[in-house]
This record gives structure tokens, sequence and C-alpha cells, in this order.
């Protein structure tokens, strides 16, 4: 078997397979296969990152973290799977039982829905339509409406206020998440996640253009993965299920199966999420350096997935977490000028490569002016967020 | 910092009026404390935080003293007219008799204070104030002293909890330990438990009697 | 076949979320049901061809108009117990209902008669690009109006619901 | 008494538009952020607290009571059990009391093994204060792990030295139970000389992190003179700018022979309380350092000292320390028989938290958790 | 609730299938027992203790502390049961969903410990609540804990899932609210629930 | 600079992560039930009857003097005192607990009964895996469970044991060596050199029940 | 397919949002019936650019797309005006604002 064929493995096993069914159902049995692959794979993901999570969690915390249940823990979500598969289902008495049960499945679905257009190697996407970012954003728009449900179905403080805070938070930041998203279509010119990959799929010397190694991109990236946090409810944002002052947010009502849908809605947001991120700015599928191209390419995505994971556990083994209005302005007053401003070094960027035309001087030269400019505006804005809040390091006396 | 002689002398000289007056503490040590009269208190108190500097409140807690018998035997000489060879003369004469006295018990309140003001170096005694109910049923008010150290705050309604005084002027006085539906003050000496040992597994003797009493009571009662 | 098939599924969500926004006495429930027929319609016009418009029915409506009902309900405490039944209607409901039941009644009647053109086979593809450079080309005008109007709302809508005291710090 | 004038400090009111806009919260007493059973009833308008009353008991265990009815050596593991974090300055206040009480001296070499175990006992408390107060910030456990780690370490000396990592039960009056098993000191220099590494360890993992800081600075300040008024002792009291000490103060035991700093704070904030407690482990350490070498010889415990049949004199005392939570006291009464007459604690983890209200007012709910665990309290002591 | 029914009776119909789903189930369940995040006491430090990197709870996949009672499946009652306390600990046993196991741990939560003497204290949380696994020590050691929770494993192991010894939890006539004590003026009423807690034999030290 | 303390920090939990896979201070965990921390000498679980011999109900130290029974500060001791008498490890007649019952589930692990005992008869043990589901059967300890051997003392309190032993050893050299003296003195009044110990063993007994005296070995000793 | 089943729908949705517009009390409701019928006549629009017969033109579904745009303005401008007069006079209910007058 060529690198080629390794490449294209589950395409062609997706055609072969298609290929014994009936002319007139072909499409449909192709499309059932896709979608089959992604029901199966992404949950098989979800049930490795929560093993994963917790033991490099452990690992961050010098312990070993779950070891016991087969093979260096490897079977643990399996034994979680089937505890919360068959633990007892509590509907509170006062809550509204319809919502209460639509609110997980709501979830699961949207997110499940995001996946369609998610190119997780060469022509392995199920739906590739022209708008496929714009999906994306609107099936992220319409998880908060199912946390919404969640929080106020349940009729508990707690909920309800967990939910408040979860859709304010979402909201708020799905603004410059598309608006650092919009960076990577700009440049591309496409809304189409494949053509956006296939845009930053050329080399230099080994180097591949990735959008990520531009000053806007490089931007456009942490931007999209300071969102993408937020968006997520991952530490250092992890507000609407802090439980330190909310117990356990707006699922704290929930328990078994839908508590398990909850928890699975959760991570595979936080999949879909980093992959549209590695779309957008890491090259999709692409490699790292033009001599590792021979590696399959949905390989490649995979890695770049667990690394971004690996990045979001990092974070959470390290961060405490934020107060509510300190996160609407890190939104309102950080994120969303310097996002805007990043649209500005964008364009300019574009307009720079018209005018000096060519050349490594020229390169060089476009590249330092858009990155004084984002460095510049970096250190001012964060200047006056931290003395707008008074935050500065001390120094202490001493009495004898 | 002074003795508590000292702030006693200083206190009299200040406000001849009030009624204070010096405990001695016989044990090793000698923290003597002072006697404050209740209708006096928030006056002194403010006096010795404003004035004395002594501006920290540390422990403020309840004592329980329970109504003391006290028998003695008391030797009397009394005269006697008594006949002595036919002849009543008056003789003088030795009798024993035995007396019982009751001390009414009472509360009190026990305030022991420093002063941060006067040197975090200087090592000082605390200054001990207390101050006393009438008794320990109908007469357990005195003032709070709540508004001259806000650190009296808990540590009164704590007693108002335990021990049942009530601290008049006191912002918020509620049981702090116990449940509000509670009605016993159970850190006086005189507080019966709650009979829950009925199933103590523990094999002392009176719990096994007891544990046989709630046995035959459940068994002729047939009480859940 | 399939399409019809499709077309009928989608008008009766569509309208059953209207209707159930239009009866039901709890108001997050409405707001919930509305967003069905959002859905429904954004369903509609995907299966029309018209996906740019279509998911951005979804992001605009799903994502901000109902979250920004659901939480003015919230706001104006409005979310908690039903509203009992002499509350729910306004003054002159019947007149109201007997208004629409008639307009909707001559709207259908007009559609009935009137010739309408009945072509739609030739698949029309249009894509974002294209979308894109309509609106950067002839429609630039009304896109910055768009834009202008939006910006402003956004900033009347802050400063109307300000609670009064914030109003006079600035 | 009404003409009186008196200055008092009260909680400020919190003006609100209306009351029934109110949401009132109970956090507590299972509330997951409230290191134990304590609870909090509280009132909010949004998001801001305007009213906030802390309910306390749901630890009460009776431990005066229960020393009222029993000898004053059996009280000793029952002071284990009051601040359980720190079983060895529980005991020393404990025994400094009875001693005061009886007038018994203390050893040197005794004194010593006091600081030892004292310091030690400041320094596993203030890490997992600060850990606390991070896993209250939502750190998902890292630093609580690191100050666990540490902890850990110190325990195993404290069970090697007195069998239980815990509950020591450690001195007695007049000295210490047991001398130091072989092996010990060169195990505690070792301990010792690891600590500055884990205490950098943690600034670098927290002290310049800009989220810490924002949550931090600036919220829950406290005022000097309210502080004091409210009797606030310990870091509480010291991250106000207040030089109040009672090792300084009182020069109890011998802590007069070593060279060590009181750090002040400035703000009286929660990043001051958590930065001095990273100070105070430091100045910790140094105690150590001086006291490890300079161990003298000698018996452990005061001849008088006897287990059993030990009935001071009638009269009472109040004894206190530096307990690494504040100033802990203990106030004891004989009546002249085995039993003391009245036993009581100061807690200072009960006072410490009569100023929450005032702190908490006018503050976003998100930083009451915070608050509260700034101020470092454990139920045991609380409700006792 | 409404998968067990129906696979009790799935279970009882077909012979073999019965053991192989049976250990899944138990296996599932006793791997992955997550306890509620909630401490009472000195023991709760030990607990706290024992989910640190030295012992590690974590190994036997149980350091998931869910801070809702609703998704978590094992309390441990960790120090000193106060009366004050007692109803709302009954009350949070409630909350929880089935299946739902207990350890009582440490000397207080058992029988009141030390502290027994106390007008306050509660004799031992099984007045109230039935408890699965006991640890004595004040406080147990964090090995101790560990040991209790494979104590509670091989238990949940051996539970049989049909017939007389099936779990509580499959059992559909078996109790699942208690009853919560109420304060009143001098002790909580009712001070002991006789259906978790019978009368003692009259002698039990005897019979050990 | 915003971030930099953030990265500080992203920088040591990295640190610790690494440190994990290579250096032991950075993973401390100990895999509990299968491996162990090192015993600590002075570790105190609950308590344990000594024995001598190999027969726990001969080579019992205890002499059910009580004083445990009345100082153990949460009172979860229980002793019954025996009618009959049996010979110490002097081979004195010594009284011996017919029942002696310690409720686990409510020691303390204080360690104030061993500190009271006068006779070395209880010391702490180091076991501590004893949960159980049956919390009378399994927590309430009797004589046959709470016996063991003075090997086992002396496997788990090295130091502690050798100095008791020694100690021990010393008295019983003491007593056997008036007693060959008493016996070279007055070897001819057998029998009221047989009472007169008798009387010394009660005394004894006597002074250990009363609770302001006996307080440490000498006072036992004839 | 043909146009008129959609206009049909189209209709039915705006006699709809026409009657909870005028039969409902709540203010916020009333909102929720004009925003439906602003999608009714969106649902014409894309209807019409579909089956018109100048569907390269885009025009209906550029319509479309900027009234969704207002739509969007319209309802966040009366959700705001609500929420401010419900700080004012405590009610969300027309009747009564009407009654009071301010």
């Amino acid at each position: 078997m060529n690198s080629a064929t390794l490449d294209q493995f589950f395409v062609l096993l997706q055609h072969h397979l298609s290929a014994l069914f009936p002319t007139v159902l072909q499409p449909w049995v192709s499309m059932i296969l896709g979608v089959v692959g992604i029901v199966a794979v992404f949950p098989a993901i979800f049930a490795l990152t929560t093993v994963l999570e917790r033991k490099g969690l452990g690992r961050m915390q010098n312990r070993l973290g779950p070891n016991r249940v087969g093979p260096f823990g490897i079977l643990q979500p399996i034994a979680d799977a089937i505890k919360s598969l068959t633990k007892e289902d509590i509907v509170p008495r006062s809550a509204d039982d319809v919502v209460h049960f639509l609110a997980p499945v709501v979830l699961v679905v949207a997110i499940f829905l995001g996946y369609a257009v998610l190119p997780v190697g060469r022509n392995m996407v199920l739906l590739n339509i022209d708008a496929g970012i714009l999906l994306f954003f609107a099936v992220g728009a319409s998880t908060e409406l199912s946390i919404f449900m969640a929080g106020w179905s349940s009729r508990n403080k707690y909920s309800l206020l967990g939910a408040m805070r979860a859709v304010a938070q979402m909201i708020s930041y799905e603004v410059p998440l598309l608006l650092a998203a919009v960076v990577a279509v700009m440049m591309a010119g496409s809304l189409a996640p494949t053509a956006i990959v296939q845009a930053q799929g050329g080399f230099t010397g080994i180097f591949p253009h990735w959008y990520v190694f531009t000053p806007w991109g490089f931007a456009g990236f942490a931007l999209f993965v300071v969102a993408a946090l937020a968006e997520t409810n991952r530490s250092p944002f992890d507000l609407p299920e802090g439980e330190s002052e909310l117990v356990a947010g707006y699922f704290t009502e929930y328990s078994g199966f839908k508590f398990a849908l909850f928890f699975l809605g959760e991570y595979l947001g936080m999949m879909s999420i980093a992959g549209y991120g590695i779309t957008l700015f890491l090259g999709g599928w692409g490699a790292p350096f033009s001599f590792l191209t021979f590696i399959p390419s949905w390989a490649w995505f995979f890695a770049k997935l667990f690394l971004a994971i690996f990045f979001f556990i990092w974070l959470r083994g390290t961060l405490p977490r934020l107060r509510q209005d300190q996160l609407m302005n890190f939104a309102w007053k950080f994120m969303l000028p310097l996002s805007l401003l990043n649209l500005c070094v964008a364009a300019a960027w574009r307009f720079l490569g018209e005018c000096l035309g060519s050349g490594t001087v020229a390169e060089v030269m476009r590249w330092l002016v858009c990155a004084a400019v984002l460095v510049l505006a970096y250190i001012l804005l964060a200047r006056t967020l931290l003395r707008r809040q008074n935050i500065r390091p001390r120094s202490y006396r001493y009495a004898d | 910092m002074k003795t508590s002689e000292q702030v006693l002398s200083e206190l009299l000289a200040a406000m001849p009026e009030v009624k204070v007056s010096l405990l001695v503490n016989p044990s090793a040590s000698a923290q003597h404390s002072l006697l404050v009269a209740s209708e006096d208190a928030l006056r002194v108190a403010a006096y010795l935080r404003d004035q004395l500097g002594y501006d920290y409140c540390s422990n403020v807690t309840g004592v329980d003293w329970l109504d003391k018998e006290t028998t003695e035997k008391r030797k009397t000489s009394r005269i006697v007219l008594k006949q002595v060879d036919g002849v009543e003369q008056s003789v003088e004469e030795t009798v024993e008799e035995t007396v019982k006295r009751v001390d009414p018990g009472y509360l009190e309140a026990v305030y022991h204070l420093f002063s941060m003001k006067h040197g975090p170096t200087d090592p000082h005694p605390p200054l001990v104030i207390r101050m006393r109910t009438g008794n320990r049923s109908d007469a357990v008010e005195l003032p709070s002293l709540t508004p001259v150290w806000r650190s009296a705050e808990f540590q009164e309604r704590e007693i108002f909890d335990l021990y049942g005084i009530v601290f008049r002027g006191h912002r918020d006085l509620r049981r702090l330990l116990m449940w509000d539906e509670f009605e016993d003050h159970p850190m006086r000496r005189d507080y019966v438990d709650p009979d829950d040992y009925e199933y103590e597994p523990t094999p002392h003797d009176d719990v096994l009697k007891r544990a046989e009493q709630q046995r035959l009571q459940a068994a002729q009662g047939g009480a859940l | 076949m399939m399409e019809g098939f499709i077309f009928g599924l989608l008008a009766i969500l569509t309208l059953v979320g209207a209707l159930a926004a239009a009866v039901l006495r709890n108001l997050v429930h409405c707001a919930l049901s509305l967003s069905v027929t959002f859905v429904g319609l954004a369903l509609m016009y995907l299966s029309l061809g018209a996906q740019f418009v279509g998911l951005s029915q979804i992001l605009v409506y799903i994502g901000a108009v109902a979250i920004l009902v659901v939480f003015a309900i919230l706001l104006t405490r409005g979310a908690g117990a039903l509203t009992p039944h002499r509350l729910i209607a306004a003054a002159g409901w019947r007149l109201g209902w007997i208004a629409s039941v008639a307009v909707g009644f001559v709207l259908i009647f007009a559609l009935v008669r009137s010739p309408l053109p009945a072509s739609g086979d030739q698949a029309a593809k249009v894509t974002v690009l294209q979308i894109g450079q309509a609106l950067m080309g002839p429609y630039v005008l009304p896109l910055e109006v768009v834009a202008i109007l939006l910006t402003v709302a956004l900033i009347g809508a802050v400063i109307v619901a300000m609670p009064e005291d914030q109003k006079e710090m600035r | 008494m009404s003409d009186l004038a008196i200055q008092s400090y009260l909680p400020p009111v919190i003006e609100v538009e209306s009351q029934d806009e109110l949401l009132e919260v109970a956090m507590g007493p299972h509330h997951p952020s409230t290191h134990g059973v304590f609870r909090m009833d509280v009132a909010l308008d949004g998001e801001r607290v305007v009213r906030l009353k802390p309910v306390f008991g749901y630890l009460h265990r009776n431990h005066e009571k229960i020393a009222e009815k029993t000898t004053y050596l059996a009280s000793m593991p029952y002071t284990d059990r009051l601040d359980y974090f720190c079983s060895m300055t529980n005991n020393w206040a404990y025994a400094l009391a009875v001693e005061k009480l009886a007038g018994i001296e203390v050893p040197e070499r005794a004194e010593y093994l006091r600081v030892i175990t004292a310091e030690l006992t400041r320094i596993q408390n203030h890490a997992s204060a600060i850990g606390f107060l991070l896993q209250e910030m939502g750190a998902s456990g890292t630093p609580l792990m690191y100050a666990f780690r540490e902890r850990e370490i110190i325990l195993d000396l404290f069970e090697s030295l007195s069998g239980s990592r815990m509950m020591c039960n450690y001195m007695r009056f007049g000295g210490c139970r047991v001398d130091l098993p072989a092996g010990w000191l060169d195990a505690a220099r070792q301990v010792v000389a690891g600590l500055p590494r884990f205490i950098d360890e943690i600034e670098a993992l927290l002290t310049s992190n800009e989220i810490l800081m924002a949550r931090s600075q600036g919220v829950g300040i406290l005022k000097p003179d309210l502080a004091i008024n409210a009797g606030v002792t310990g870091v509480m009291l010291r991250a106000t700018g207040v030089n109040y000490d009672v090792r300084k103060v009182d020069h109890y035991g011998i802590y007069d022979r070593f060279s060590f700093r009181v750090p002040l704070g400035e703000h009286g904030d929660i990043y001051d309380r958590y930065m001095l407690r990273v100070l105070e482990m430091r100045e910790s350490v140094k105690i150590l350092e001086q006291a490890i070498p300079q161990l003298p010889a000698g018996p452990i415990l005061d001849p008088k000292s006897k287990p059993r049949g030990f009935r001071p004199k009638p009269g009472e005392a109040y004894g206190r320390i530096e307990a690494p939570k504040g100033e802990l006291g203990f106030y004891l009464i004989s009546d002249g028989t085995g039993n003391p007459y009245r036993y009581r604690v100061r807690p200072p983890s009960l006072i410490n938290l009569t100023i929450l209200e005032d702190m908490c007012l006018g503050q976003n709910v998100a930083d009451v958790v915070l608050i509260f665990g700034s101020v470092d309290i454990v139920l045991g002591e609380v409700d006792r | 609730m409404a998968v067990e029914p129906d696979l009790k009776i799935e279970l009882g119909k077909q012979g073999v299938f019965v053991t192989t789903l049976n250990e899944l189930y138990n296996w599932g369940r006793r791997n992955s027992v997550w306890p509620m995040q909630f401490g009472l006491a000195c023991c709760a430090i030990e607990m706290i203790a024992t989910t640190m990197a030295r012992y590690d709870l974590a190994r036997f996949g149980a350091e998931v502390f869910r801070p809702s009672p609703r998704q978590a499946d094992l309390m441990i009652i960790s120090g000193t049961v106060t009366k004050k306390m007692a109803p709302q600990v009954v009350r949070l046993y409630n909350q929880m969903a089935e299946p739902r196991y207990v350890i009582a741990m440490g000397a207080c939560a058992i029988s009141g410990g030390p502290f027994k003497q106390g007008y306050n204290v509660l004799k031992g949380i099984d007045r109230y609540i039935p408890v699965d696994v006991h640890i004595p020590g004040c406080p147990p050691r964090p090995e101790a804990l560990i040991h209790a929770f494979m104590t509670l494993q091989k238990k949940i192991e051996a539970q049989p899932l049909t017939g007389e010894a099936r779990p509580r939890h499959l059992n559909a006539e078996a109790q699942g609210e208690f009853p919560v004590p109420v304060p009143s003026a001098h002790d909580l009423n009712p001070p002991v629930n006789r259906l978790v807690w019978p009368l003692p034999a009259p002698n039990p030290g005897e019979s050990a | 600079m915003l971030g930099e303390g953030i990265l500080k920090g992203l920088g040591e939990t990295a640190r610790n992560f690494v440190g994990s896979f290579v250096s032991e201070d950075r993973l401390t965990t100990v895999e509990y039930p299968e491996q162990r921390l090192l015993p600590i000498e002075n570790t105190r679980d609950f308590p344990f009857l000594v024995y001598d011999g190999a027969d726990p109900d001969a080579g019992l130290r205890c002499v059910s003097c009580q004083i445990c029974e009345k100082e153990c500060p949460p009172k979860c001791i229980y002793i019954v005192k025996s009618t009959d008498k049996k010979p110490d490890y002097v081979g004195k007649p010594q009284f011996y607990p017919a029942r002696f019952d310690i409720d686990i589930s409510v020691c303390m692990s204080c360690q104030i009964c061993v500190e009271v005992c006068p006779f070395e008869a209880i010391k702490m043990d180091t076991e501590f895996e004893l949960s159980t589901d049956d919390r009378f059967g399994g927590l309430i300890l009797d004589k046959h469970k709470l016996a063991k051997s003075n090997e086992h003392f002396q496997r788990i309190h090295p130091t502690e044991a050798a100095e008791v032993d020694a100690r021990l050893a010393e008295e019983k050299e003491k007593v056997e060596a008036k007693a060959k003296a008493a016996a070279e003195a007055a070897a001819a009044k057998t029998a009221a050199e047989s009472a007169a110990a008798k009387t010394a063993a009660e005394s004894a007994a006597r002074k250990a029940e009363d609770g302001s005296s006996g307080s440490d070995a000498e006072g036992v000793k004839p | 397919m043909t146009l008129t089943p959609y206009l049909i729908v189209a209709a039915l949705l705006f006699a709809i949002g026409l009657g909870i517009a005028l039969t409902r009390r709540n203010a916020i409701l009333v909102l929720i019936g004009i925003e439906l019928m602003l999608n009714a006549a969106n649902l014409n629009l894309i209807a019409f650019w579909r089956f018109g017969p100048h569907p390269e033109l885009m025009t209906g579904m550029l319509f479309a797309l900027f009234s969704i745009a207002v739509a969007a303005a319209e309802a966040s401008v009366g959700l705001g005006l609500v929420i401010a007069w419900y700080r004012h006079s405590k009610t969300t209910d027309l009747d009564e604002m009407a009654r009071m007058k301010g």
C-alpha cells in the first residue's frame, strides 16, 4: 500500500462499500457511512480524551491518574459509560420535564452537525459546501439555546445562574471568535473549510504556508484559541460550571444518561472547535514539513487535534478562573478591538504584498510592519486593561 | 502596659461614680480581673478602649456559677441565763451549730482585653473585665459590648446561645451554634444531655442498661 | 416527490412552532417554539438552495434573536410561573384573532387566484463568492446602510436597556 | 447609657432598589467551596451581594462541654481536632494556658521542639491555605496538589515524631510527650532545605499570574481600624498593615532567640493575604534553619508534670499563641479538681469571620467565595 | 430507573447471558464510583489527602468529585455529623441518584466517636441512612480510605442483580427517600430511622 | 506584561508534567495496595494488648487494673476484671481481664491508654486496614482480637519494644534475685513466704486501682 | 415543487404572527409576533427568488439577507425598550402600560 492509498484509505473504503449497493442508493449509503464514521470516531476520541485528560492532569500534579481499569486505565471511560447509562435518571419534581429532556439532545445533535463540514483529511469531509464555516458558527450559536434550556428547565437557582452566565459568555466570545476566523476566510477567499485548507497547502523550503506563521495569522490564531476556550467553557473561562460558586452550573440537576450527554456534548464541542482552529490556521490536514507529506493527511489532522486537546488540558491544569465581569471586559475591551485591528492588519498584509512586490526584502518588510502594529496594539490594550483593573506586582515591607 | 490595679485606679480617678472592683486571681498566672457593674459596663468599656488604649478585645466568654450551698460549722458564744447552784447566773457558753448558706448562682461574661495600639513588642497580661447577671433564671440581662468591640459580636451570640445571657444592645442576637428551634442552654452546668445513647454499641454498663430499657419500652409501646 | 415530502414536514414544523408560540401560556415555551419555527424556516431556505441565507437565519435568529427574547423574558421575571389565563390575552383579543384569520384568508385567496411563475426547475447555483461580489458590487450602498443601522441599533439598545443610575454615571 | 456616644464599627448597609428583586441563596452547608460545613445566607442583587449572614454550628462538637467533664490531660487530644490542620500549635496553646495556670516551667529542649513543630505546622497550613484559595479560584487542584505534596513530607516528620499524621497529641503540660526518634533531625533538616524550592515553585506558578492578580487585587479590602476593633488576628490583620504578631508581642516560648521578620501588607486585600502567607512561610523556614542546629540536649518534660492526677490550684488563666490562623487562646478556670471548671477556646477562625460581612457586601458572588477562602478558617475551630 | 426493571427481566430470562451482563454491569459500577464533593470535618482533610498526589484516589477512577449530588455515586461521610448537619446529610443522600453508596469515614461518622459525649453530635450516621462501609480511625489514614474503597468495590462486585440479595436500587419495594429528621426543641425528631437502624441485640458486644 | 505570569505558570506545570516521567520527586504517588510507604516506627493506630510467650490467654500482660478505662478520653475501653488470678511474667499471681473490649469505632488513637498503663500491657498497633461493612462485629474488638504477641510489638515498634523488654527483664531479674535471696534467707518458712507474696500482689493491684498512685512501674514491685 | 405552497405557508405564518401581535398582552410576545411576520416576508422573498425568472440576479436573496439584519436590529432595540419599560414600571403587560400612560 503506497502512501497515496493510505492517505485516501477511508475515502476508498467508503467508495467501495457504497459501490456494493444499487446506484440509486449509493449517494445515501456513502452519506450514511460518513455519518457513521463521525459518530463512531469522535465519541471514541471523547472517551480517550477523558482518560487522557485525567492522566495528563495527574502528571502535572505529580500523580498517576486512572491506571487500574484495564491496561493503563484505558478502559476507564467504558466503566464510566456503563455506570452513567445505568444510573437512575432523576428529573426534579418542579422541573419542566420536556425541555429538561430535550436540552442535552439538542446540544449533542447540534454539535454533531458541526462535524458535517469539518475536513478531517484530504477529501474527507461529509458535506463539502460553500458556506461551511458559516454552518459551524450557526450550529455553535444554537448550542447556546440548549444550555439555556437545561438551566431554565431545572428550576434551580444555580442552574439558571449558570445557564445565564454560559449564554452571556458564549454570545460575547462568539464575536471575537468569528472575527478571528474571518481573517483566514479573507485570505483564502472562501467560506469552505476545504478551500481554506488547500490555500495553506504549499511549502516554502520545508516550511508550510500555514496562516499561523504570519503576523495576522498568529494573532488570529491566538485570539481564536482564547475565544474558543471561552466558547467551550474550558478553564480559565469555565465560570458557568464554576463549582466554587455555582455547584455544577447549568447541569446541576442532571444525572445519569442526560448528564453523560452533556459531558459528551461539551467535549465534542471542544474537539470541533479545535478542529476548526486547525482548519483555519494550522493547515488542516497538511503536514508540518514538506518531507513528512508521506504520512496520511488524516493522521496529521488527528495528531494536531490531540495536540490541541493537550493544550486545553495543560491550561486547565495551570490556570485559575476569571470572574464574570472580567471575562466580559476581556471580551469587549481587549479581544474585540484586537480582532478588529487584526482584520485591518490582514487587509494591509494583502495590499502591502501587492505594493511592495515580491522578494525577500519586501517579504521581511511586510512581516515586520504587520507584526509591529499588532505587538504595539497588544501592548497598549493590555496596559490599559491592567491599569483599569489596577493590577500590578507588589513589594512588601517587614516589621522586625 | 499597666497592671489591673493601675487600670482600676485610673478608671476610678476618671469616673469615680462607676462600680468597679478588683478580683484577685490566686493561680500562678496572676491575671487579676475587674468586676464591672453591668449598668456602668458600656462607659467603662468605652473609656478602656478610647482612653486607655485597650482597642483589642480578644476573648469573650461566659461562665456559669451554680447556686453554691456551703455548710459551715460555726462556734458562737452567747450569754445564757442558767441556774447554777440554784442561783440564776449569766454564763457564757459556746455552742456549735451548722449553718447552711446558699450563695445564689449567676452567669458571668468575661472579656479579655489587649492593646494593639500600645506597642507590638510590649508584653502585657490581658486586662480581664467581668460582668455578672443577677441570677441564672430571670435576671440574665447584661449590656452588650459589641458597640465598643466588634469582636464581641459572635462571641456574645455564642454566650447567648450556650449560656442564655441576653445581651442588651446587641445588633443581631440569635443563636450562633445550635439550631434556632433549640430551647436549652447546653453549656450551663446543670444542662442534661438528650438521652440518645440508647443504641450505642459501646458495651458500658449504663449504656447497656439504657439500651435494654429502650428495648423494653419499644416492646411495650410498639413505638417506632 | 421527496422534495414535496420534505417541504410538507418543514411546513408543519414551522407552522406548529408558530402556533405554539401563539397559544402557550409559558413565555419561555413560547420563545422555544418560536425558535423551532426559525429552524424550520432556515431548513426551508436551505432546501430552496439559499444556503447562505439559511445559515444566516440560524446564526441570527437562533443565536441572537431567540436568545435575546429568552433573556428579556428572564430579565422581566416572566419565566417563572404560568401566566394566568385572564392575563394572557389583550383587551380586544377576539377582534384580533378575527382580523388575523381574515388577513390570512384573504392572502391565501389572493395567492390561489393569482397567476404565478411556476419555473424553479433550473437549479440556480449561487455560491458564497457570488453573494460576496454582489454585496461588494451593486449592493454596497444597502450593505453600508445596514451596517450603520446595526451599529446604531446596538448602541441604542444598550443605552435604552441600561439602568437609570448607570446612565447618570456616564 | 444612651447618652454615651460610642464609635462603633458596623457593616455598611447596601441600598437596593427593591427588596423583591433580590435572589436569596443559601450557600452551604454542603456547598463545595465552604471548607466543610459553613453556610452563608446571601442576598444577591444581580451578582452583587447586598446581604450576607454567616450561619455556624454545623460542626459544633461540644468540645468545651466535653473538656469540662474530663481531666486536663484528656482534653489534649481533643485540641488536635480543633483546627485539624495545626494540631501542634493547638497543643501548644493549650499546654501554655495550663502551664500558666499551674505555674509549670518548660525545659529548653522542649521549647525548641515546640518551635520547630509549630513552624512546620505554620508552613503546611499556609501552603494548604493557598492551595484551597486557588482551588476556590478554580485552578483544578494543581496548587493544592503541590501544597499537599509538601504537606505530606511535613506530616511524615510529624508521624515519625508523634505517631500520627494529623492528630499529633504531642505536647504535654511542661514539655513534650516523647523525644526525637533517631534520625529525625537529619530528616527535618533535609525537609527544611527543600522548602524554599517549593515556595519558589508556588510563587512561579501563582504570584505573577494575571488571573490571580485580577481576581485578588483590590478585592475583599479590610481596613486596619475595623480589623483591630473586630479582633481580627493573624495574617488577616497583618495584611492590613497592623504589626501585631503574638510571637513578637508576648515573647512566649523562645521566639526571642530567633531572628525573623513580620511581613506586613498594605492594601488588606486577598492578594496581600496570599503574599503574606508566602512570605511568612519563608520566615518560618528561616526560624527552622536557626532552631534545628541549635537544639540543645536535656529533658523534654518538666518533672512536676504527671500524666495522671493533675490538679492545679484554683484560679484562672488565659494563654495565647500565634497559631497559623491567628491568635489562638485558651481560657481555663480551675476549681482545684482534676477537671477544668471552665474551658474555653478563643478560636481565631470564628473571630476572623466577624468581618466577613463587611468585606463581602457590595462585591460579586464569585468574590465572596474567594474572600471567604482568603480568611483561611477551619470549621472545627469555628464551631468547636 | 427506567433501564433497571427491563434489564432485570432480561437477565431473568436468559441463563448464560446473565453472568456476563451481571459482571459487566458490576464491573462498570465498581470502576466508576464518583464521590460527592462533600466534607464535614477532620476526616475530610484526609479524604482530600487521599485524592492528592501521594495516595491518588484517581488511580481507581474515583477522582471525579462531583459537586452536585445528582451525578455522584458515593457519599463519603468524612467527619462528625452534628445534629444540626444531619438533616442536610440525609437530604443530600435523598438527592443522589441510584445506585448510591455511603462510606462512613472515621470514628465520628460511625458512632460519634470521641465526640459522642456531646449534646450536638449524632451518634452515628447509620441511624438515618444505610452505610455500606465503615472505616475506623480518627482520622483514618489515606490508605485506610483506599482500602475502604476497595472493600466497597469488592462488595459491589459480589452483588447479584437478581434474587433476594440484589442491591437496594434494583428492589422496587426498597426505600428511595429517607425521612429527613427535623430539629426540634431538645433533640432531632425522630432521633433515629428505625427502618435502617433496627433495635440491636441486648448485648451486641457479646456476639463479637 | 499581560500573559507573562500565565506563561510562567504554564512553564511550571510543564516542568512537573515532564518531570513526572523522569524524576521521582515529581511523581510522588505510592500505589497503595501493591506498594506501601516505609513503615514509620512511631505510627499509632489502635491499641492492642501485648502478651508474652505463645499463649495469648496465659501471657497477657494486662492485670485488669482499669486505669486505661478511666483515663481513656472518649471512653471506648471496657474491662471486666477476672475473679481468679494467674501468674504474670515474673510469676506473681495477678488478676487478668475476663473481658477487654475496645470499640475502635470510637477510639481516637490518642495513645493516652499507653501512656498511663503501668504494666506495658497496652500498646499502639499500626494496622489500619480495618474497614468493614459490619459495624458491630468488625469494630468492637474483644480480648482475643486485641491480643498480639510481643514479637509483633517488637516488629512494629522495635526501639520502644527493646526498651520495654530491657526494663521488664531488669525487673524480672530484680524480682528473681530478691526471691532467691528471700528463699535463701528463709528457706524453711515456705508457707509464710508464699502468703507474703500474695499480700504483696494484692496491695499492688489495689495501688494500681487507685487512680492517684501507681503511675509508674515501680509502684507494682512487691 | 412550485411557488404556491411556499407562499401559502408564508401567508399562514404571517397570519399567526399578526394574531400573536394583536391578541397577546405581553410586550415580548408581541415582538415575537412581529418577528414572525418579518420571517413570513423573508420566506416570500426567498421563494420568489428561487422560482422567479432571474434567480441568478440574487435580488430576492440579498433582500432577505438585509431583512434578516434589519430584523435583528429591530429585535434588539425592541427588547431593549421592553426591558427599560419593565425597569420603570415593573410590568411587561401592554394593557397595563396603556393604562398607566407612562
